[in-house]
Order: structure tokens, then C-alpha cells, then sequence
């Protein structure tokens, strides 16, 4: 977030210089992936309390979760899954094309990515209007009528736990896509960079880092879809 | 957490910083440590718990010889247990939620006394909304002695509760 | 020999302070002594305001009934005393202010690794800080500073969701400092300074930033999730739909038990600091008490629930989180012998910041023996939510954190400053935070076994007598914060010029000038020598002892 | 971590193909009965995703930097303390 | 102890004894370690003070002396866990033979049904020697049942049932407290519990001595929560009810009726038929709590404050004392 913003504006923009206070290049690029990556562990951490509540809650109520998750739509999450996979792909590219300082690959594989965010935020849009027409979302127009087959007969669940799950998919959804609008914005911000030429071989550390945020933001959505969208799809 | 004790004294020289670092052996080692050592008090917490348990409950007394059980209640009370004690005990219903718990009873009564419905089926005894028994009361006069018809509405009109007069003394 | 490498004593021509004057070359200053300084000030306002709410509880408390103010004014008076004092002051006192002047210093870098983040983490702060003054003024917050659910979604009608926002950023600015000052620690050591030559102060930090680092997060998003449920009804927590509240006492107290290591780890790490100087010594026992230190900050996330014992978990849960809480006292015990063990032979002098880590050592093994009181299970049950837990966590906040935190900043005035201050009203200062304390705080852990709850803004009348002492104590401690408040400042103009090393004390910080010039050191030292190396400087005069 | 050689670009579609390939097994798993596993599985599914994304496109493997690894590592250990001792209290609130 | 200067609670179960064994332990333990601390640090600090001619010694530190100062302490923590933890499962097992008493919490008060059908308000009656297991729940927030004399406490959660047991031994009055923050009146929210002898409790249950009306309303105005809402020096939740008697009201909706009898009868049973203007509708109905003569009662106490006041209803809970018995339950 704001701190990988500021590491890639810690080195002066224009003069992949040194700074003052580091005794060499290797330490302070060190030292910027070490902050990174501490950053993502307090990413997990972040989420992790969203996921103990929703590991709590499934548990507790597996029926009207299981009955909730199969109103979601398996194709839109799981074309989802596989826009953010090829995003990161992209990403890869673009590392290896800065590492490379081939410049016009660089942005080419930047833009593609910020595309693909939004293909994926677009996408997301569609599935939360379909929430909101069939009183999907939490509050007091909630509305859930649907049961659990567990094989044998239909059971009724309470809607009242289904709205539990909705709390959580909307929570665990909204801040991963927060997340992903972020990162949209910050490798907008580096494809003008790069596209200024900013970065060379020799320093390319803010793309690097970008990167494994984007990674990150990935491995969280990762878990989410099987989580979210493919509770007891068997019945 | 372990150091790799080398590269001491002087040999930093003009680096600038020095390079030696924790080794993230060490604190795999510490994180698997620690993970075994959470395994053991697991399952040492879990003996000491069916210990105590069965101590306690071999503890209780009974009040009298009479009273059959014996050994703990259960310490856990669910839904399922409140309501087996009100309909078996006559035990209070815990009202979780006072305003709707009253609002239901009052329409509950309301409906009563403006719909109608069996009292019991068999006997063929009904009862009727409390207008219209009121109607055929001042119609057929009060039943001096049990005539037909009129029973279902006297019966009906004397089970009603009064919810709105007055308590009077 | 470390003496060699100490500067005669004259000024350089800059030092950080003197290294531009104007308001935006403090604002936009990206030198960790200036955001320390920065911090400073900033901390020290919300401390006295979060003393003006206790005084205000206190005077509430003066007689049974609720006379001085309405219940609900109470209830927003404790609730603001309690989030002020412990996330606008206590969690970012010691690392924030002297961890941000003495860590680059003490392992001989330059500035953090990430000054910009630094800067940062202050605006944040003071963002937060803002947002919660505005939320006091508009009417304030009762929820309690643990904000636990359902009242703090349905049930308080109050300012909920600004002063959450207000933790919440409060909460990164702490992320951000702790990230800084790891990898600072990991980076950017002076050549020769492995990590068994540290000052244990590093260490402190270093353990106290995991928990920054890895706690933060959990609270951070409780609290949105909190917002979001008063907000857009998503009823996480709600008990209607099936939600459980208890969830949120297990994700707050995940970081907020840690949270308090956070607070105490950092003024350990002075107190060894301090402990050392005064008595000429090495540390005793090196080794462990820097590894306990990373112990407190690993074991505190085991243990999280032993403020739930009576809030409905499960009777196995209770007896897990209560054996795991006893497995805290030993690294903790651990540092109260060996700094006991330190002093052993030693060449003590009675200077002020001695005297304030005496009185750490004191009161902080009462507030942590009552610790263990309330660990145990049958005992908790009988005193949890009395004034018995409201003692414990002020013997080990203000007599443990805070005595730490004074002990370090007259230890590191002159440093800071480059002003000596008067040690005759500092040892009455510290005379009379000791006995205000006590008096203020011992009745209370007879209040709470008496059977006093918490948070109560009229009280029957057989507790008065009691209450009224802990009044009384009360204003003495004012007294005894409000003296060292002002001569410091009088010191600024009026104290004697500071030599580089007034104390004749061992580690890098003593080596530069007093006060530093911007990058510390105009060399980036080496470092030959093990930790506290007392054997290898000389006392500052063998005739009188210091500080008279 | 300039020392590592970031691999070719042929080995890096390799791992995204493998990826989306792990993607719908994921969810026709979902839709086999395998009982209890079925949730066993689809985690797992993931964790070898994510594995797959932090070694080779985050660069752990390979990399210079040794700590990296010991610090996502911790943070996937403290959230997975988190996880079992709040489940140590859910599991266990029906034993009598 | 003395009433002014209490330093330990009351006695009153079988519970307290064996927490007070364990807390006097805890002190002796805790005052041994304090005290060894303290005379440690304050003779080596004399002993050892900065004297002309005479350097510090330096001592590295001793792996020996380390785990001692570990294992030790160690091992005392673990007769502390042990101890509390046997203490703990007794305080949370109640007993096959209890009598069930059922509890309901709410903003601000206490609701206590018996098997029997008695309600009470902010008042449990208790017969000694008997194991009463309490099922509690809340309508609202959480609040905490605690009563010190007793060493119990148990939080009471909503939408979900908590449960504590005790056995009394004491006959006497002790204060029960609400122990978890919940609002605005949460210091307000006690009570007492009432102790009593068995012979005694069974007059109670049946219904026992009675006082004159007015007087007898004025107990309950306090023992019902009343007085939490309807305050005579502040203005509470509830309007002031002083000079109300026979006097024209105005109504949300804009009426203006005379608070007559009756008017104070439906404001009893059924408050939300008529709503004071200004006040929001949060007056708990008393339907079914209190019985014909109570609310006899407390309309004759409604009616007795128009006189000038002899004083106000009192907000303290009255310090322990015999155990009186009490006309506040329901036939
Ligand atoms: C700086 C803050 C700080 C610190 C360091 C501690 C330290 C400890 N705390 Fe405290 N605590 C708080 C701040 C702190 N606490 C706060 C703020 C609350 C209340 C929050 C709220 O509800 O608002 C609280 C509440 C609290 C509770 C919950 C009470 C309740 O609400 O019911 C418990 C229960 O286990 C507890 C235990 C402990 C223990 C075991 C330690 C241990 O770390 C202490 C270890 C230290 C020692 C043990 C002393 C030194 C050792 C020796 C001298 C050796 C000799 C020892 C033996 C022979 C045994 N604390
Ligand atoms: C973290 C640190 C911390 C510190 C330092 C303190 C310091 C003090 N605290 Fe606090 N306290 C808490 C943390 C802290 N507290 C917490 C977390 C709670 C729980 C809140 C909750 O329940 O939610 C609490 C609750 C609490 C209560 C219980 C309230 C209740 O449960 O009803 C009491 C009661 O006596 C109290 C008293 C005091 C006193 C007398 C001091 C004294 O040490 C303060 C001394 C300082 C001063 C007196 C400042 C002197 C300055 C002036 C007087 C001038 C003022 C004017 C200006 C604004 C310039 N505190
Ligand atoms: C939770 C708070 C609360 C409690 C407890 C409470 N009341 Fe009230 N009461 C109110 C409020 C608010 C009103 C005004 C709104 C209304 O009429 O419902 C009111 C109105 C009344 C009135 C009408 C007053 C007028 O000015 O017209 C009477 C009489 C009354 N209450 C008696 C009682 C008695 C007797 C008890 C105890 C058995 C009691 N109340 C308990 C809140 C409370
Ligand atoms: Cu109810 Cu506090
Ligand atoms: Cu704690």
C-alpha cells in the first residue's frame, strides 16, 4: 500500500542514485526487499483474521454456508481465478523485461497487467449487482429462501447464518478487491515511470517489489475461490 | 532463534555495514519447536481434563438416596434444553427478546378473539371472533340452559382473555 | 579501547537540532532524531491529556455516589483514558521516541533504512491523534478501550467508527515503525556489530517490532470489521444471525495481549540499559535476557484468552491459555534476576535514572505476580473485571512502562538534548512518582478483592475509604509527572551543556556528540568490543559518585 | 537479489499453464463426492498454488536473500497459531 | 471486617473458602518472592554503592544460576495453574441436584425466574445449603453476574446460555453486581442477593408478611428497576414520576390524557400503548412480573408521591443486613 508507494519513491526518481544513508546498492536493495516482504506478512495477518472468522463460522454453520456458496457463480470466480493467474504471469514478464531493460516489453507487460486488474474488478462488479437484485447483501432487505441438499433430503437453512456468510464473502471480497485497486493504481503509476525510462537493469526495485504485492494480492485470492465459491459443490 | 558466530572483529572493515545475519535455520528450528512443544501441552491439557472431569463428577452428592441421578449437570445449556425444560417442568421461558416475545403474545391474542378455529375438533366445540359472539349473544339471549349452537359462542366468549380491561381488584 | 574513540569535549559546528531552524525543516525532516523529537512532543500532549481523564475518574471516584458528572460522561472518561493512554501513548512511547533517537545510533547507521516510512508512520500518528481529538469533541466514545461487541455495534450510540478509524491508523503508523526498525536492525549494523555484541535496547526493539509487525495487522482488521458492521449492517459479530461476540474478544485480545509486551519489552531493553551504567557492570547473563526478550514476544501470542476466562470459552480452552500464560513468567523472571544478579559486585551509583529502575524493578514484580494472580483460573474468576486487574495493569503500565520510560529519558537527555538536567528535582520527581503511585494504586488490589467491578462510576459506600486513598495518591503522581515536564523544559535553557558521554557510559550512542550532528557518526564506526565493556572505561570520577 | 538469474520466459508460461491447469482441477474436484475431503482437498490444491507462485514468481527459490523465506514463513506460523488455539476454544465448547 | 475499611469480602459459599485458600496462598508465595526481590536489590545496592578506589567486578553470567531461576520459578507457576485450574472446574460444574434459576439480563437490570413462577427484579432469594445453578442469557449487550460474597462470576451473553452455580451458607444480604461494561447505567445495574435460612425461604416462597401498601410499592419501586429510569434528582431514562398523579400528561401523538389510575395500571403492564412526548419507548413491560397486588402497590406508591417528598429513592444498595423477608414475588 502507501509503503511499497513510498519505497519505490525512496530512491530520487530521476537519479537511481544511492542514498545517503545505505553503504551500498546491494544493501539498500536488501534492505527494500526485507521491508517488502514484511509488509506482505502483515498482509497475511491482515487477512488472517477474516479467514479465523470465516474457519470459526463454517464450522459452526456449514449447512447455510454450503447452501449460500452454491448461489455463487463458479464460472465468474473461477474465469476470475484465471485472469489474476495470468496477471501474474504478466508480472513475472515484466521483471524479467526490466532485468532485461527492454523498456517497451516492460510497459507492454505493465499495461497488460493493469488490464487484466480491471478485467478482474469489472468482473467482480457484475457478481456484487447480482447480489443486490436477489437481496443478497447483508442488512435489512436480506433475503434467502434457498436450502441445503445434503444428499438425501432438502434441509432448510436459517437465513439468518446465510447472511453470516454474506457478511463474510462481502468483507473478504471487498478488501481483496481493494487491494487489487491499489494495485491497479501503482503499476498505472510505474508504466508512466517506465515508460519514462526510469528504471535500467541496475535498478529496477520498485517493480520488483510491485510485484510481490501483486503476487501476494494473488495467493490470497488463490484460497478465497475454493473457500468462497466451492463449499460441498458435490450435492 | 541461533547467530553463526563467524566473521567477528575486524573483518567488516570498510563494508560499510556489517553482513552477518541470523540464519533462518535457527528460526525454522525454533517455529518447529514450538509447534511440537504446543502438541505436547495439547495433550497434556486434554488428560488433565478428563482427569478433573471424572474426579468432579465422581465428587457430586446427591441431595437424597431418592433422587436417581447422580454425577455433574451438564455445564453446557443449549436452546434445545430450555425448551425441553419449559415444556416438561413447566420452566420459565428466558426471554431473549421482551418487546417481540409481548407483541407476538398480544397478536397472538388479537387473532384469537377476531378469527375462527377449533378448540376441539372431536367435540365439535369452535370458537368464533368476539364481535360476532357478542352479536348472537344480544340475538339469542344468554343460554339459560345449554341450547345447541349458542354453546360454541358462550364457550367461546368466556375462554377469551381480557387483554385490554382493567385489572380490577 | 572504546574511551579512545570518545571526542574531547567540544561542540561541532551543526548538530541535528542546530542543522536548519524553520517549521518545514522539522515537518518535512526526514532525520530519525528530529521525528523522534517530533514523537516526543507529540507523545507527551496525549499523556497529559490522558491524565486529565484520570484525574477526572479519580475525582468521580472521590465519594459513592455519581456527582461530579453525568454516567454517561463518565463512562466516555474512562474509555478515552484507557485508548489515549494506550494507543496514542504507551505503545508508541519508548519505541517511537527513544527507539527512534537510539536505534540508528546505538548500531552506528546513518538514519532507519526507510526514512521517508518514518516520516510517515509520524503523520500517521498524528492523523490518527487528530481524528481522535475531533471524536472527542464532538462527544466521544464509551465503549471502553476494548470496544468488545455487541455494545460497541448496537448498543453505544456514541462515536464508534471515527475513533476505531482512529486505532486503526494509529495502528499502521506502529506496522510501519516496527517494519522500519527491523529491517534496520537486520541491514544496517556497523561493521563488527553481530548480533551477540547488541545493546540489549536493540534487542527489546527488535522483539517488540515482530509483535508490531505481526499482531497489528489482526486488530486492524477487527476494528474495519467492527466499522463495517455499524456501517452497512454486515452483522459479523451479530449474535442475531447467528455471529458470536465472543469472536471479537479472541481477534482484539490476539493483538492486544501482545500489545502489552509491546509496551513493556521496549522499557526492559532501558532498564538493562540503565541497570548496566549505574553499576559499572556487563550485563549478567547477556545471552539470556536478550533471547528472552524475542521469548515475551513469541509466547505473548500464545495467550491471548486469559482475558475470556469468564467470557464463555470452553472450560479446555480456559486451562490451555491459562498453562500457556505461567509459561510468560519465566523469560520475564528471568530478566528481573539477572538484573538483580547485575548489581552483585557492582560500583553502584544512585544518579536518577538508577532510581527509576529500581522502582521498575519493584513495581513491575508486584504488577506481574498479580499477573499470575489473575492467570489463575479459580482466582480470575473472582477477580476479573475488578479494580484488582485495573492495579495489575497500572503496576506494570505506569509503575513498569512509564518509570522505564522516565529512567530513559534522563538517561538520554543530555544526549537528546545536549543539556544536563537538575538531579535534585529529579530524584524528588522520582521520589514522589514512587510513593504517589503506590498510595494511588495499592488499595485498589484490595478494592478489586473486595469486589469492586471495573468501569463503575458510583460505587456502595463501604468501598470509600479505600477509594479516597487511591484519590489522594493520585494527585501526588500529577505532582510527580508535572515536575519532570518542567524542568526539562528549564533545562533546555537553563541546564548545564552536556558532554559527549556524561555518564561515561559504554555503547555507540555516547561516542558521538551530544546532541549528534544529523548522520550520527562522521565516520561509520567499528565496532571491536563485546557489549557493555565496563571493564574497559573508567568511571567518571572515582572520588565523588556520580550525580550529586 | 540481482544475483538471480530470473529464469527464461518459457519456464514461467510453464508455471502460469500449470497454474490455471491446477485451477480446474480445483474445481472439478469440487464437484467429485470425495466426503470429508473435499475441503482437504481444495486446500491443498491452493497451498501447492501459492507454492508455486512463491517460488517461482515471487523468486524466493534461488534468491540471495535467505531471511525471505523465514519471514513468510513466520507469517503463515503466527496465523496458523491464531487459527488453532481460537479453534482449541470453538472445538471444544460442547464437550460436556 | 469493618464497614468502612473492608479488606476482605464476605464469606457466604461453599466456593469462598477454597478461593480465599487459594488466594492467601498466592500472597504468601508473591510476598516471599517480593520481599526476597526487594531485600536483594536494596542490600546490593547499599553494599555495593559507589565507593573512591574500588572498580566494579565484572562477572559474565552463569548457565547454572540461569536455569534455576527458570525451573524454579517454573514449578511454583505450576502449582498456581494446578490449584486454579481444580478450583475452576468446580466453579464451572455444577452439581446433578441443583435447582435450576433462571436469569435474564437486559440494559440495565437483572431478570431472575424460579421453577416455582416467582420473579424477581434485582433481587435473588436464596436458601442456604442448597445448589442453585443459574441459566443465564441477555436480551441485549453482555453483562457479567457477579457477586463477591459468593466468588462467583459468570459473563451472560446474548443469544446463547452461560451458566454458574453456587451453594450459600450464610444467611445475609450480599451485592450482586453487573461486572461487564454495557452502558450508560452499568454501575447501576446491582442488586442484592438475599440469603436465607431454609425455614425462611419457605415463608418467602409462600408469600410472607406484608407492609402497608404505599411503603411496600416504594420497595419495589427500587427492587424492580424502577428507580434506574425514573429518577427523582436526575433526569433519568423514564420521566420523573413525582406530582404525575391525577395530572393531564401530553402524548407522542399529541394527546393529553389524565394520569389516572388506570393510566398508571396500562403504564405498568403495557407501556408502549401510550408513550410520554419526549421520551423514546424503552419502559420493559411488567406484564406477568409483577402480580395484581404488587401493581396495587406501586400504583399506591405512584399515587404517594404527590405529597412532598420525605426522600429520594435511594441509589446505594443498602449495606449488608439481615436478611428481611420480602413480599416481591408472584403467586
Ligand atoms: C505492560 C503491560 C502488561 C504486562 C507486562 C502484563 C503482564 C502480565 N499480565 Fe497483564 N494485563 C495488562 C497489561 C499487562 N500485563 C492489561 C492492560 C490488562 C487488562 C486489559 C483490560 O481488560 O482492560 C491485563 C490483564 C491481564 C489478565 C486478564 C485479567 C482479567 O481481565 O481477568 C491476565 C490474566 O492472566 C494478565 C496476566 C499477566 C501475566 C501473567 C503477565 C506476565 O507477563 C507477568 C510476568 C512477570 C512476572 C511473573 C514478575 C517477575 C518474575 C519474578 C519476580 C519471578 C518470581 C516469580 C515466581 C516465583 C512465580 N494480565
Ligand atoms: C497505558 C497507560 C495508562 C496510564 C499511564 C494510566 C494512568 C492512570 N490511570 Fe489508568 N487506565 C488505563 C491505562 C493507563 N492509565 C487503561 C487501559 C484503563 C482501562 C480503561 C477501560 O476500562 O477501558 C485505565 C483505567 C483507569 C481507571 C479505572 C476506571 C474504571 O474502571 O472505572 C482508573 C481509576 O482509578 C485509572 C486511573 C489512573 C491514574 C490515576 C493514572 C495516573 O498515573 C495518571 C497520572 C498522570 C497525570 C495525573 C497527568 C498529570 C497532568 C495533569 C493533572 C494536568 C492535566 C492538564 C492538562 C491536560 C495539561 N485508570
Ligand atoms: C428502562 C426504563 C424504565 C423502567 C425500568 C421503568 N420505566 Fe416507567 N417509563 C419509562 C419511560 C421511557 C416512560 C415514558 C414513555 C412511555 O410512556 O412509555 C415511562 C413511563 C412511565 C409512567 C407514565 C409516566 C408519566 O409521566 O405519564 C409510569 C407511571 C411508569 N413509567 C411507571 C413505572 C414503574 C412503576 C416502573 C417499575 C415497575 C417503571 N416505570 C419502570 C422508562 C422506564
Ligand atoms: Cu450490565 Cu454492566
Ligand atoms: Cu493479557
Amino acid at each position: 500500500m502507501a509503503d511499497s508507494h513510498a519505497t519505490t519513491l525512496e530512491p530520487e526518481a530521476h537519479n537511481p542514485a544511492l542514498l545517503h544513508h545505505f553503504a551500498d546498492a546491494q544493501q539498500q536493495k536488501n534492505a527494500a526487499s526485507l521491508g517488502m516482504w514484511l509488509f506482505l506478512v502483515t498482509e497475511i495477518m491482515f487477512f488472517g483474521g477474516m479467514f479465523c472468522a470465516y474457519l470459526v463460522y463454517r464450522l459452526a454453520h456449514f449447512n447455510a454456508f454450503a447452501a449460500a456458496s452454491q448461489q455463487l457463480s463458479i464460472k465468474l470466480g473461477a474465469f476470475n481465478t484465471a485472469v489474476l493467474l495470468v496477471s501474474s504471469l504478466t508480472v513475472v514478464l515484466a521483471v524479467k523485461a526490466a532485468e532485461a531493460g527492454n523498456r517497451k516489453q516492460l510497459v507492454t507487460y505493465l499495461v497488460i497487467t493493469v488490464l487484466l486488474g480491471l478485467t478482474f474488478l469489472v468482473v467482480k462488479g457484475f457478481e456484487y449487482a447480482e447480489k443486490f437484485e436477489r437481496h443478497h447483501v447483508p442488512g435489512p432487505t436480506f433475503s434467502f429462501t434457498d436450502t441445503f441438499d445434503d444428499g438425501s433430503q432438502k434441509i432448510p437453512v436459517n437465513p439468518n447464518e446465510a447472511q453470516l456468510y454474506f457478511s463474510l464473502y462481502f468483507a473478504m471480497t471487498g478488501m481483496h478487491a481493494l487491494h487489487m485497486i491499489i494495485g491497479c493504481g501503482l503499476f498505472t503509476v510505474l508504466a508512466v515511470f517506465a515508460w519514462k525510462g526510469h528504471y535500467s537493469p541496475g535498478y529496477f526495485t520498485p517493480i520488483e517489489n510491485a510485484g510481490l504485492y501483486w503476487h501476494l494480492v494473488d495467493i490470497i485470492w488463490i484460497y478465497l475461490f475454493p473457500l468462497l465459491y466451492l463449499i460441498s459443490r458435490h450435492r | 532463534m541461533s547467530e553463526e558466530m563467524t566473521n567477528h572483529g575486524q573483518s567488516g572493515h570498510g563494508t560499510g555495514f556489517e553482513r552477518e545475519d541470523l540464519s533462518s535455520r535457527g528460526v525454522f528450528v525454533f517455529m518447529i519447536g514450538l509447534a511440537i512443544t504446543g502438541l505436547v501441552i495439547y495433550f497434556i491439557i486434554v488428560g488433565m481434563y478428563s482427569f478433573l472431569d471424572k474426579y468432579e463428577r465422581s465428587q457430586m452428592t446427591t441431595a437424597s438416596p431418592l433422587v436417581a441421578t447422580s454425577g455433574a449437570a451438564s455445564r453446557v445449556v443449549t436452546k434445545d434444553y430450555i425448551e425441553k425444560q419449559f415444556k416438561d417442568n413447566g420452566a420459565p421461558m428466558l426471554e431473549d427478546n421482551e418487546r417481540g416475545q409481548f407483541s407476538d403474545f398480544l397478536m397472538r391474542q388479537e387473532k384469537h378473539l377476531n378469527s375462527y378455529g377449533w378448540v376441539d375438533e372431536n367435540a365439535g366445540v369452535a370458537y368464533i371472533p368476539i364481535e360476532r359472539a357478542m352479536e348472537l349473544t344480544v340475538q339469542r339471549g344468554l343460554p339459560v340452559l345449554p341450547q345447541g349452537g349458542a354453546t360454541d359462542a358462550a364457550g367461546a366468549a368466556s375462554k377469551a382473555p381480557a387483554t385490554k380491561a382493567p385489572v380490577k381488584r | 579501547m572504546a574511551s579512545a574513540a570518545i571526542p574531547a569535549n567540544q561542540t561541532p559546528k551543526t548538530n541535528y537540532l542546530t542543522n536548519g531552524y524553520g517549521l518545514k525543516s522539522w515537518l518535512l525532516t526526514t532525520d530519525h532524531k528530529r521525528i523522534a523529537v517530533l514523537y516526543l512532543i507529540s507523545v507527551t500532549v496525549f499523556f497529559f491529556l490522558g491524565g486529565f481523564f484520570a484525574m477526572l475518574i479519580r475525582l468521580e471516584l472521590l465519594t459513592p455516589q455519581g456527582d461530579l458528572m453525568q454516567a454517561d460522561s463518565y463512562n466516555k472518561v474512562f474509555t478515552m483514558h484507557g485508548m489515549i493512554m494506550v494507543f496514542f501513548f504507551l505503545i508508541p512511547v519508548v519505541p517511537a521516541v527513544l527507539g527512534n533517537f537510539l536505534v540508528p545510533i546505538m548500531i552506528g547507521a546513518k538514519d532507519l533504512a526507510f526514512p521517508r516510512i518514518n516520516l510517515l508512520s509520524w503523520y500517521l500518528y498524528i492523523i490518527a491523534g487528530t481524528l481522535f481529538l475531533h471524536c472527542m469533541l464532538i462527544g466521544g466514545v464509551d465503549t471502553g478501550w476494548t470496544f468488545y461487541t455487541p455494545y460497541s455495534t448496537v448498543g453505544s450510540n456514541t462515536n464508534v467508527v471515527e475513533a476505531g478509524l482512529a486505532v486503526f491508523i494509529a495502528g499502521f503508523s506502529s506496522i510501519f515503525t516496527g517494519l522500519n526498525f527491523i529491517v534496520t536492525i537486520h541491514r544496517m549494523r556497523a561493521p563488527g556489530l553481530t548480533w551477540d555484541r547488541l545493546p540489549l535496547f536493540i534487542w527489546a526493539n527488535y522483539a517488540t517490532s515482530i509483535i508490531m509487525v505481526l499482531g497489528t495487522p489482526v486488530v486492524a482488521i477487527t476494528i474495519v470489521l467492527v466499522a463495517v458492521e455499524r456501517l452497512f449492517h454486515l452483522g459479523i459479530f451479530d449474535p442475531k444471525l447467528g455471529g458470536d461476540p465472543l469472536l471479537f474478544q479472541h481477534l482484539f485480545w490476539f493483538y492486544s495481549h501482545p500489545a502489552v509486551y509491546i509496551m513493556i519489552l521496549p522499557s526492559m531493553g532501558v532498564v538493562s540499559e540503565l541497570i548496566t551504567c549505574f553499576s559499572r557492570k556487563r550485563i549478567f547473563g547477556y545471552k539470556f535476557i536478550a533471547l528472552s526478550s524475542v521469548a515475551i514476544a513469541v509466547l505473548g501470542f500464545l495467550v491471548w484468552a486469559h482475558h475470556m476466562f469468564v467470557a464463555g470459552i470452553s472450560l479446555y480452552a480456559a486451562m490451555i491459555f491459562s498453562f500457556l500464560t505461567f509459561f510468560i513468567g519465566v523469560p520475564s523472571a528471568i530478566k528481573v534476576f539477572n538484573w538483580t544478579a547485575t548489581l552483585y559486585r557492582g560500583s553502584i551509583s544512585y544518579a536518577t535514572p538508577m532510581l527509576y529502575a529500581f522502582g521498575f524493578i519493584g513495581l513491575f514484580t508486584i504488577g506481574g505476580l498479580t499477573g499470575l494472580f489473575l492467570a489463575t483460573l479459580g482466582i480470575d474468576v473472582h477477580v476479573t473485571d475488578t479494580y484488582f486487574v485495573v492495579a495489575h495493569f497500572h503496576y506494570v503500565m505506569v509503575g513498569g512502562v512509564l518509570m522505564g520510560y522516565l529512567g530513559g529519558m534522563h538517561f538520554w537527555w543530555p544526549k537528546i538534548s545536549g543539556r544536563m538536567y537538575p538531579e535534585g528535582w529529579a530524584k524528588l520527581s522520582a521520589l514522589l512518582v514512587f510513593v504517589g503511585f503506590n498510595l494511588t494504586f495499592f488499595p485498589q488490589f484490595i478494592l478489586g478483592y473486595v469486589g469492586m467491578p471495573r468501569r463503575y462510576w458510583q460505587y456502595p459506600d463501604e468501598f470509600q475509604v479505600l477509594n479516597v486513598l487511591s484519590t489522594a495518591g493520585s494527585s501526588v503522581l500529577a505532582v510527580g509527572y508535572l515536575l519532570p515536564m518542567i524542568y526539562f523544559l528549564w533545562s533546555l535553557r537553563y541546564g548545564p551543556i552536556a558532554e559527549a558521554n556524561p555518564w561515561n557510559a559504554a555503547g555507540l550512542e555516547w561516542q558521538t556528540t551530544s546532541p549528534p550532528p544529523t548522520f550520527n557518526f562522521d565516520e561509520t564506526p567499528v565496532v571491536t568490543w563485546e557489549a557493555y565493556n565496563y571493564d574497559e572505561i573508567a568511571p567518571k570520577e572515582l572520588e565523588a559518585p556520580v550525580g550529586r | 537479489m540481482s544475483e538471480h538469474a530470473t529464469s527464461s520466459r518459457k519456464f514461467y508460461v510453464g508455471i502460469g499453464m500449470s497454474l490455471l491447469v491446477l485451477t480446474s482441477v480445483t474445481v472439478f474436484a469440487a464437484f467429485v463426492n470425495l466426503g470429508p475431503f473435499n475441503p482437504v482437498v481444495a486446500l491443498l490444491i491452493a497451498t501447492i498454488k501459492a507454492t508455486l507462485v512463491v517460488l517461482f514468481f515471487m523468486h524466493v527459490k534461488g534468491a540471495s536473500e535467505k531471511l525471505t523465506a523465514a519471514v513468510l514463513v513466520s507469517g503463515f506460523f503466527f496465523l496458523a497459531i491464531l487459527l488453532s488455539l481460537a479453534l482449541a476454544d470453538y472445538l471444544t465448547r460442547a464437550w460436556r | 471486617m469493618s464497614k468502612y475499611l473492608p479488606l476482605w469480602p464476605d464469606q457466604a459459599s461453599t466456593m469462598a473458602g477454597q478461593v480465599d485458600a487459594l488466594y492467601i496462598y498466592l500472597l504468601l508465595v508473591a510476598g516471599v518472592m517480593t520481599g526476597l526481590i526487594y531485600i536483594a536489590v536494596t542490600v546490593l545496592a547499599i553494599k555495593y554503592r559507589r565507593k573512591p578506589g574500588q572498580d566494579a567486578h565484572q562477572i559474565e553470567g552463569s548457565t547454572i544460576l540461569e536455569i534455576t531461576w527458570s525451573i524454579i520459578p517454573f514449578g511454583v507457576m505450576l502449582t498456581f495453574f494446578i490449584w486454579g485450574a481444580v478450583l475452576y472446574f468446580k466453579e464451572r460444574t455444577p452439581p446433578a441436584d441443583s435447582t435450576e434459576v433462571y436469569v435474564v439480563a437486559k440494559q440495565w437490570m437483572w431478570k431472575v425466574e424460579h421453577m416455582e413462577g416467582q420473579r424477581e427484579i434485582n433481587q435473588l432469594h436464596v436458601p442456604t445449603g442448597q445448589d442453585i445453578k443459574l441459566i443465564m442469557t441477555s436480551q441485549d449487550v453482555i453483562h457479567s453476574f457477579f457477586i463477591p460474597a459468593f466468588r462467583i462470576k459468570q459473563d451472560v451473553l446474548p443469544g446463547r446460555y452461560t451458566t454458574a452455580w453456587f451453594k450459600a451458607t450464610k444467611p445475609g444480604r450480599y451485592h450482586l453486581f453487573c461486572a461487564e461494561y454495557c452502558g450508560t447505567n452499568h454501575s447501576g445495574m446491582g442488586g442484592d442477593i438475599v440469603v436465607m435460612e431454609p425455614q425462611e425461604y419457605a415463608v418467602w416462597m409462600a408469600g410472607g408478611p406484608s407492609a402497608p401498601l404505599p411503603e411496600t410499592g416504594k420497595q419495589l419501586f427500587a427492587s424492580l428497576g424502577c428507580s434506574t429510569c425514573h429518577r427523582f434528582d436526575v433526569q433519568g431514562r423514564g420521566p420523573n414520576l413525582q406530582g404525575v398523579y391525577n395530572k393531564p400528561v401530553l402524548l407522542e401523538d399529541g394527546r393529553t390524557v389524565i394520569a389516572d389510575e388506570n393510566y398508571v395500571r396500562e403504564s405498568i403492564l403495557n407501556p408502549t400503548a401510550k408513550i410520554v412526548s419526549g421520551f423514546k419507548p424503552v419502559m420493559p413491560t411488567f406484564q406477568g412480573i409483577v402480580s395484581d397486588e404488587q401493581l396495587n402497590a406501586l400504583v399506591a406508591y405512584v399515587k404517594s408521591l404527590n405529597q412532598p417528598p420525605t426522600g429520594t429513592a435511594g441509589l446505594q444498595q443498602p449495606a449488608a443486613a439481615p436478611a428481611q423477608p420480602q413480599n416481591t414475588q408472584v403467586q
